[in-house]
């Protein structure tokens, strides 16, 4: 097996690194050069395996003695694999790097922090960070993610000893205080719901994440529990110390074969520092903490079929209520919240809901981690306070298309949001004026398409999407979606525009108010926004769909 | 008799005071907090269109069709799953609630043939009444796009075929299956617009875990899930309401009929035994009826070598009385008895019973509930005064700890089963006392805390074990004991039970059941807020089967679990009217009611409304009336509907009295067993033809209504009074509900019991008298029946049926779902398809050591005789024991069981033959008898 | 005539689950037993033959009972 | 996860079963990680496992059959020995996953779904593999490829190929 089919564990990695305060050098080659490669799974698909295999064989090859540390990744995808050395005058950043060059770049002196083609300075003063406000991302790209020395010099375990020094209802008041709403994509006041558990009568509650990040766009919970894994489980011991629930569930996408690795290695580290398990930090408090894996059904995003996936069943929506708070995993009062939702939550305790609740735009509070996505010049992670506009998020941070050519319409908030004209991107980025516009922000996916995207075929393929995803349990959901493609088949054919047209518009209506869940229910949502924004698509008549074979189960 | 269909709610019933108020469509409603909208909505006479909704499953919120809009509520919920809230407005109708239904409704049409007039449920179809409720015209989607009108019908089931393609995915079956039945046989295979309805990995009905209940049938608001009688003849066009006659459990069904044809049975929602479920024998094994080997001409013959003749009425039952009467004047007046059948109702038998006490002038009557359930009688009318099972089916729900003994429920008290497996689902923890691993011990979302797996035979050891924990660790409910009990009596127990020869590590040698697991049981038992023993025929049909039942009453008097509901003794009856028969004095020391003979004020009483002089003394028992027919004392019989020649042990030494009988008259539907030594035969009515009423095994009376004319031309009950009269002494009435009245009139625990009564409540559960005239859900509140609640010593007395080296396993038998007992009627239906044969389970281990294989064809051997079967090797059996069922006549395993019976009733002790299993070396083809 | 074999059998049957109370007690118990639940010609054939060598002696002093009991010409079973 | 490489093996075991099921006997609502773990023993989850598994968790076979059936992951019989999935998401749309998606198809010549005739390899459609700043994106089994277009994707193809025929890699 090749260093590109092994997992990232296997890989030579050595604890910590020297730019954080107290940490002990390693005794074992105290001259060796540090050098970062990301063992993010993204920069992985780009080679980061293979160059960092390339690096220690040029470089012994060479008598340089080097260790090289798997960290997480900055979050500038369009670097990656993003290498940085460790000099005395701090990180050095090279990229993108390709093994071909380790040769060239150990033999120019990079190791030292000189110059070479592909230098970028330090990693920190990079424009596309610099504007940034980096809370939940804080410690991504720079720490070994699984380092728990690196967690504590960090920062790590402050919010969790805050809150073993707190009430319950205290934890909880903190949280509502913080203004935090649910990153999932439907922004319910997390620390509401947390009160909500926290008052439910039971001994057993749970404390449920949700990793089964699936809206296409969106990769930051993927790159936080790559990146930062003990921050995740921080964040659910608090969780569950506040409502007292001693046990939790972290279900992560099978897709995301590399954050699965990642905490179930955190998991075990974190047993045996005594950050989970029967006496959390020395105190009475159990915690234990399990990772479920998905087994490739987007439905089960949805909480309530999270929740029966989990309890090993279809993953099929639950009619609500009783809510997941109140009758949640195996019957019990749950917290249900996504990964960013639970990750802002140590830095509220560490630094008080006050410093949280000051930052972002009317009732959108705190920052939002939003991902840059598709045909974008410069890819990746931007965590900025609420209020951003969706023009600084694209033509600013994302450096406009990829393609170099005009930027048409971006899709934002994954599968089931809106597709936005260029003419709108002055529109904000917060719940309140997403909604009002027919948007959503959803998990803070944005997604640019150049102008060469054929609008009724997005709009086709957010059918087609529902159809093969919906767990089929409501019929608006499952016939609808079918009936959806075929509609908009027959539009772009030609036939019976009019008609079809106005078929369209009652079945989006259908969808929307008739659908048991979200995934129906929006799915009229980029279908809608494409008739409003973009209807010359729907009348050109020139597209024959279809010429990608269906996959058996959808035929 | 129009065809009632009756009313859905949408949702299930909530229990509390109407305490919510709301208003929908301007309507005030005031309901239990919990309710749905959609169910408040129906009781204030507003339907909401529904269709994946029915009140017999949880809410489920899938079809989309009941949303509603609610003020101050963010777009259109569901009304399934929304419950009520005081102060609520709710709109049902609204312009866009109209829209969204018929667009809904247009979606499911996309995907549904539109072959209404051919369809099988046309005007019986919840879609197409739906369809029309949302006033759908058309479907703008058109029909060709992706369907599922092309799926192929499943139609492996005997009795149902499942058609996908009229499937809309509302998931009632398979939620029927889950909350209903409890088998979880049904999924939903993929998803999304792929989402069908499956039966598993097999992928057809037949070779699926489908116990063939006919649950999910009932709950398919299609054409997707029909009976085939539908498909062949059409919707019924009307129904009447009337009883199971299987199993003891007494379901309620609506026959549904085309003129005087059945098309189907339903079972009834109002049924308080049933509610509305049902079970393969009941639902569909009705065919029998109509079988073509049914007799519905008398028949008389000189000898039983003789070949049958048809006769007329008056020649049969005139050659039966002057024949029973010359035989009395040769033999004397005790030379001729009757067996009353458990099969038929409760006045069938109290005439039965009346014949033989006034007419044939002795008290030689008996009923076949001796070769079951006498030890119930008597163990619980010793210890609680009266012979039945405490509590009403429904009191299972509030149980915390079950403990199952001798019982099967899931192939033989199935609808009963249902109850228990959901209770149990809730989260009740079970105990069960079987040598064999039943379905109860493990079945799917189902798991006993504990399985004692006793010997055969050794139950009183058991028990006694139970009842010494629990006394010797301070588990006894000193004040329940102390109030309601008498001391006396429970002292002289308490020293009996405490001695240690009944400790658990002492009785473990004689039971083999490990003495930590009887210790855990017993404290569950004892330590739980309500504890319930159900209990079957393995528990009395031991030669200690009444020391058993009096051991189950005491532990359950010792741990305080009588008289309320949740908790109690409960013997779970084998056949719909054992308990009946039982109550219509056919024992022959009792009259109705359980009252002794000797009883000079009771005998008074029937003695001055029958005008007859009745004997003081009691008659002859079954097995007391084959020994002295053998002896030549007993000379001549009436057997109504009971084949003793099948069911009865040693069925060499009962034919051998048959035969030496000079006149054996049978009453049944058809040739059976014991017909072959009869001399008269008088047809029968079917259940579907019978006029009266069955008592189940919860004491409920319930009616049984002619659904057609007897094809026989006589109710069973005419032909007993006419053989009466024919005997000099007429017995007249001029309908079944007379001899109600007369049981009603000289039988106190039924004194309030009326047809008039049981058409206006449905059923009724007896005592039902003055001080009860609603009936008597839960026996013993407050006080016994006797008073005082009598503990009685209960050493146990080992059988003299041993294993030995000659015959060394032990065989014990029992029942399966889809048979029947002996199979007269089960056998007659498609039922066969799933139980061909009896077959011999043997533990692998037990085979290996005798060299036989699954499948092989063994004989098996007694101290009384010999049969062959073909044997599964299976684990469910210990090591040591053999079991099999009997419900097919060729294989005969009451060839091999013995005359041993319970001491005190003479119940038979089938459960414990000891027995040699061989290997048949030809092949069986030449083996089989008959084939 | 010899005693027949089945009511032998019944009748040391029902002695042996009455034992426990001590051989008097027993044979009345038994006495009544059978008063109550036995037939007249079998409780005649029993008494007829109590010297049949294969009785239980608390049958054998049950059926000494049970006559007298007769004799007191008594209907009173329970 | 534990997870094998797809068409590594596809021999019922009942031992191997078992020892999965022993494996996760004290979890609570395991049947997710009893099935994932089966499949990475055995490539599949075929009737047979289904039925050991229904036993030993005390559920119906019904249920466990609509478990499996529900979750694309889980398969009733084996997979190619790789199975290649290219994601069909918005982003990668945007950089052209349809027309990387026909070219699949018409170069390996079967459709989405379906396995090569030479059994080397399977091709299967998934929504969102996370990388979708690097799009478009494609998983060789558990790898994740990014920026793959068609020649990136040819030599993705051969290498599994070689891979499957026990070849040394390119």
């Amino acid at each position: 097996m090749s260093a590109a089919d092994s997992m990232p564990g296997s890989v030579p990695r050595r604890v910590g690194h020297p730019d954080l305060p107290g940490h002990p050098d390693p005794s074992d080659h105290p001259d060796a050069v540090r050098v970062f490669v990301p063992r993010d799974s993204a920069a992985r698909s780009v080679g980061a395996d293979e160059v960092a295999e390339e690096l220690l064989r040029v470089a012994s090859t060479a008598g340089r003695d080097i260790d090289i540390v798997r960290n997480g990744s900055r979050g500038m995808l369009w670097l990656e694999p993003l290498v940085e050395v460790v000099t005395p005058q701090g990180r050095v950043a090279y990229g993108p790097v390709a093994p071909q060059d380790a040769a060239s770049l150990v033999s120019s002196g990079a190791l030292e922090g000189r110059e070479h083609p592909l230098l970028l300075g330090a990693p920190e003063d990079a424009a596309f960070l610099a504007g940034q406000k980096r809370l939940t991302f804080a410690r991504v790209g720079l720490v070994d993610p699984l380092s728990p020395e690196d967690y504590i010099a960090t920062g790590g375990l402050v919010g969790l000893e805050r809150a073993l020094e707190m009430q319950r209802s205290q934890i909880v008041d903190e949280v509502v205080a913080s203004g935090l709403r649910g990153r999932g994509g439907a922004g319910f006041p997390t620390g509401i719901k947390w009160r909500t558990v926290l008052d439910a009568p039971g001994d057993v509650k749970f404390v449920c994440c949700n990793a089964d990040e699936g809206d296409s766009g969106t990769y930051a919970d993927r790159m936080l529990m790559e990146g930062d894994p003990f921050l995740l489980v921080e964040a659910m011991v608090i969780a569950g110390i506040a409502v007292g629930a001693a046990e939790g569930y972290l279900y992560i996408r099978s897709e995301y074969p590399g954050a699965i690795e990642t905490m179930q290695a955190a998991i075990t580290i974190a047993y045996g520092n005594g950050w989970l398990g029967d006496s959390v930090l020395g105190t009475r408090n159990a915690f234990d903490l399990h990772v479920r894996v998905g087994a490739g059904a987007y439905i089960c995003g949805e909480e309530t079929a999270m929740l029966e996936s989990i309890e090993g069943r279809r993953g099929v929506i639950r009619a609500k209520p009783p809510l997941p708070a109140l009758q949640g995993l195996f019957g019990c009062p749950t917290i249900v919240n996504n990964v960013l939702s639970l990750a802002a939550v140590p830095s509220i305790l560490t630094a008080g809901a006050a410093a949280y609740s000051e930052i972002g735009v009317g009732t959108s509070r705190g920052t939002q981690v939003f991902q840059l996505a598709g045909n974008v010049r410069y890819g990746g992670i931007v965590e900025v306070p609420f209020g951003v506009t969706l023009g600084d998020l694209v033509w600013g941070y994302g450096g406009g298309s990829a393609s170099g050519r005009p930027v048409r319409a971006v899709q934002v908030g994954g599968p089931l949001g809106a597709y936005i004209p260029a003419d709108r991107f002055d529109t904000p980025m917060d719940y309140e004026t997403l909604a009002s516009v027919g948007a959503m922000l959803g998990h803070g996916g944005v997604v640019v398409f150049d102008d060469t995207v054929d609008m009724g075929r997005q709009a086709r393929f957010a059918m087609e999407f529902c159809a093969t995803e919906s767990c089929g349990k409501c019929t608006p959901c499952r016939l609808g979606s079918v009936r959806g493609v075929e509609v908009i088949d027959r539009i772009l054919a030609g036939d019976d525009r009019e008609v079809n047209l106005a078929l369209l518009d009652e079945l989006c209506e259908t969808m929307t108010d008739a659908s048991l869940c979200a995934m129906g229910g929006l799915t009229p949502m980029p279908v809608r926004s494409i008739l409003a924004h973009f209807p010359e698509d729907l009348a050109r008549g020139d597209v024959r769909p279809g010429t990608v074979p269906l996959p058996e189960s959808f035929r | 008799m129009p065809l009632v269909k009756e009313r859905d709610l949408g949702t299930r019933a909530v229990s509390g005071s109407p305490s919510v108020e709301l208003e929908i469509d301007g309507m005030a409603v005031a309901v239990p907090e919990g309710t749905s909208v959609m169910r408040a909505a129906a009781l204030a006479g507003i339907g909401v269109p529904k269709l994946c909704a029915t009140d017999s499953l949880a809410a489920f919120g899938s079809c989309r069709l009941c949303l509603v809009e609610i003020e101050g509520v963010r777009g259109t919920p569901a009304s399934c799953t929304t419950p009520v809230a005081p102060g609520m407005k709710v709109s049902t109708q609204t312009p866009r609630l109209e829209r969204l239904r018929r667009n809904v409704m247009e979606l499911y049409i996309s995907d549904h043939p539109l072959d209404c007039l051919t369809c099988a449920a046309n005007g019986d179809c919840e879609l197409q009444d739906m369809a029309g409720a949302v006033g759908l015209r058309e479907v703008r989607y058109g029909q060709a796009g992706q369907s599922h009108l092309g799926e192929v019908k499943d139609t492996t089931n005997p009795y149902f075929a499942f058609d996908p393609a009229k499937c809309i995915v509302c998931s009632r079956c398979v939620r029927a299956c889950e909350e209903t039945q409890g088998t979880f046989a049904l999924t939903i295979t993929g998803r999304g617009f792929g989402s069908r309805v499956a039966p598993g990995p097999a992928g057809n009905f037949f070779d699926s875990e489908c116990v063939s209940c006919g649950a999910c049938v009932q709950a398919c608001p299609t054409d997707a899930l029909e009976e085939k009688s539908v498909i062949d003849m059409g919707v019924p066009d009307r129904s009447v309401l009337t009883t199971c006659a299987y199993c003891g459990v007494g379901c309620s069904f609506r026959a549904e009929l085309r003129g005087d044809e059945v098309v189907r049975m339903v079972p009834s929602k109002s049924g308080q035994a049933n509610e509305g479920h049902s079970c393969v024998k009941g639902r569909f094994a009705w065919g029998y009826a109509t079988h073509r080997e049914r007799v519905v001409k008398p028949m008389i013959r000189e000898a039983i070598t003789d070949p049958w003749r048809e006769v007329s009425w008056e020649e049969a039952i005139g050659y039966a009385g002057s024949r029973l009467r010359e035989i009395q004047a040769t033999y004397g007046v005790a030379s001729i008895g009757g067996i009353t059948s458990s099969r038929c109702t409760n006045e069938e038998v109290f005439v039965v019973q009346k014949m033989v006490r006034a007419a044939f002038g002795n008290n030689n009557v008996d009923t076949c509930a001796r070769v079951c359930h006498s030890p119930t009688g008597f163990g619980l009318s010793q210890t609680f005064g009266t012979s039945a099972g405490t509590q009403d089916f429904a009191s299972v729900a509030e149980a915390d700890v079950i403990m199952v003994v001798g019982a099967n429920p899931s192939e033989a008290h199935p609808v009963f089963a249902s109850r228990m497996k959901r209770r149990l689902r809730e989260g009740a923890r079970l105990v069960v006392v079987d040598p064999r691993r039943i379905d109860l011990v493990r079945a799917p979302h189902i798991e006993a805390s504990h399985h004692l797996q006793l010997q055969p035979g050794s139950n009183v050891a058991l028990i006694n074990a139970m009842a010494h924990v629990v006394v010797t660790e301070g588990l006894v409910d000193r004040d329940f004991v102390s109030e309601r009990c008498e001391m006396d009596d429970f002292a002289v127990w308490e020293k009996f039970i405490s001695t240690d020869i009944n400790s658990p590590e002492a009785t473990e040698p004689i039971t083999g059941v490990p003495a930590g697991e009887v210790r855990a049981a017993a404290r569950l038992y004892a330590g739980a807020p309500n504890a319930a023993i159900y209990y079957g025929l393995g528990v009395t049909e031991h030669s200690q089967g009444s020391t058993m039942v009096m051991g189950l009453a005491n532990l359950a008097m010792a741990t305080g679990n009588i008289g309320r509901v949740g908790v109690g003794v409960n013997p779970l009856r084998g056949q719909n009217n054992v308990q009946g028969s039982c109550d219509m004095g056919s024992f022959p020391h009792e009259f109705s009611g359980y009252r002794h003979v000797s009883d000079d004020t009771v005998r008074h009483v029937f003695e001055e409304l029958w005008g007859r002089t009745l004997d003081p003394e009691p008659g002859l028992r079954i097995p007391n009336m084959f020994d002295a027919a053998i002896e030549g004392t007993f000379r001549a019989l009436f057997v109504q509907g009971e084949d003793i020649a099948q069911s009865d042990p040693n069925v060499n030494h009962v034919k051998a009295a048959l035969e030496s009988l000079e006149l054996c008259i049978v009453q049944d539907l058809f040739l059976n067993e014991t017909a072959s030594f009869a001399h008269v035969f008088l047809p029968g009515t079917s259940f579907l033809e019978k006029d009266g009423t069955f008592t189940n095994a919860e004491r409920r009376i319930n009616r049984v209504r002619p659904v057609m004319a007897p094809r026989n031309g006589k109710q069973e009950w005419q032909v007993v009074c006419e053989l009466s009269s024919a005997m000099g002494y007429p017995m007249q009435y001029d309908n079944a509900s007379r001899i109600m009245d007369e049981i009603a009139a000289t039988t106190p625990t039924f004194a309030g019991v009326s047809f008039r009564k049981l058409d206006e409540l449905g059923s009724l559960q007896w005592p039902c008298n003055e001080a009860a005239p609603l009936g008597t859900p839960t026996m013993h509140v407050g006080t016994f029946v006797r008073g005082k609640g009598r503990f009685l010593e209960t050493p146990f007395v080992p059988t003299e049926e041993r294993a030995s080296r000659r015959y060394p396993l032990i065989l014990t038998t029992g029942r399966i779902l889809t048979q029947y007992n002996v199979g007269a009627q089960t056998r007659r239906t498609g039922n066969v398809a799933w139980h061909p044969e009896d077959v011999l389970e043997i533990h692998p281990h037990d085979a290996e050591d005798r060299g036989i294989s699954d499948g092989d064809w063994v004989t098996v051997t007694s101290r009384v005789g010999q049969t062959e079967l073909r044997c599964r090797l299976s684990p469910r059996v210990p090591v040591g024991v053999v079991y099999t069922t009997f419900h097919h006549p060729v294989s005969g395993a009451n060839v091999v069981t013995t005359e041993h019976s319970d001491w005190a009733t003479n119940c038979p002790e089938y459960k414990v033959t000891a027995v040699e299993v061989r290997a048949l070396r030809a092949p069986a083809s030449a083996l089989h008898r008959g084939a | 005539m010899p005693l027949r074999n089945d009511l032998v059998q019944m009748a040391n049957q029902i002695a042996a689950n009455f034992l426990h109370h001590g051989p008097e007690v027993a044979a009345s118990e038994v006495a009544a037993h059978l008063k109550r639940f036995w037939a007249p010609p079998m409780r005649a054939e029993l008494l007829a033959n109590l010297d049949d060598g294969r009785l239980d002696p608390i049958v054998v002093r049950a059926g000494e009972l049970l006559r007298e009991l007769e004799s007191a010409g008594s209907n009173s079973a329970s | 996860m534990s997870e094998v490489a797809p068409g590594t093996s596809s021999e019922f075991s009942e031992e191997r079963v078992r020892a999965v099921l022993d494996a996760h006997r004290s979890e609570r609502g395991g049947l997710l990680p009893v099935l994932h773990d089966i499949q990475g023993e055995l490539g599949c989850i075929d009737e047979r496992a289904v039925a050991m598994v229904a036993c030993d968790l005390n559920l119906s076979q019904a249920e466990v059959f609509g478990v499996v059936s529900f979750y694309p992951d889980f398969r009733a019989s084996p997979s190619g020995a790789s199975v290649i999935r290219i994601c069909r998401a918005e982003a990668c749309q945007s950089m052209g996953a349809e027309a990387l998606a026909r070219h699949a198809t018409e170069s390996l010549g079967v459709g989405l779904g379906d396995t090569t005739a030479d059994g080397s390899i399977t091709l299967e459609q998934v929504f969102c593999l996370g990388n979708c700043a690097l799009s478009p994106a494609v998983m060789v089994n558990e790898k994740l490829v990014g920026r793959v277009d068609s020649e990136r994707f040819d030599a993705l193809v051969a290498r599994a190929r070689a891979r499957a025929s026990g070849e040394p890699q390119p």
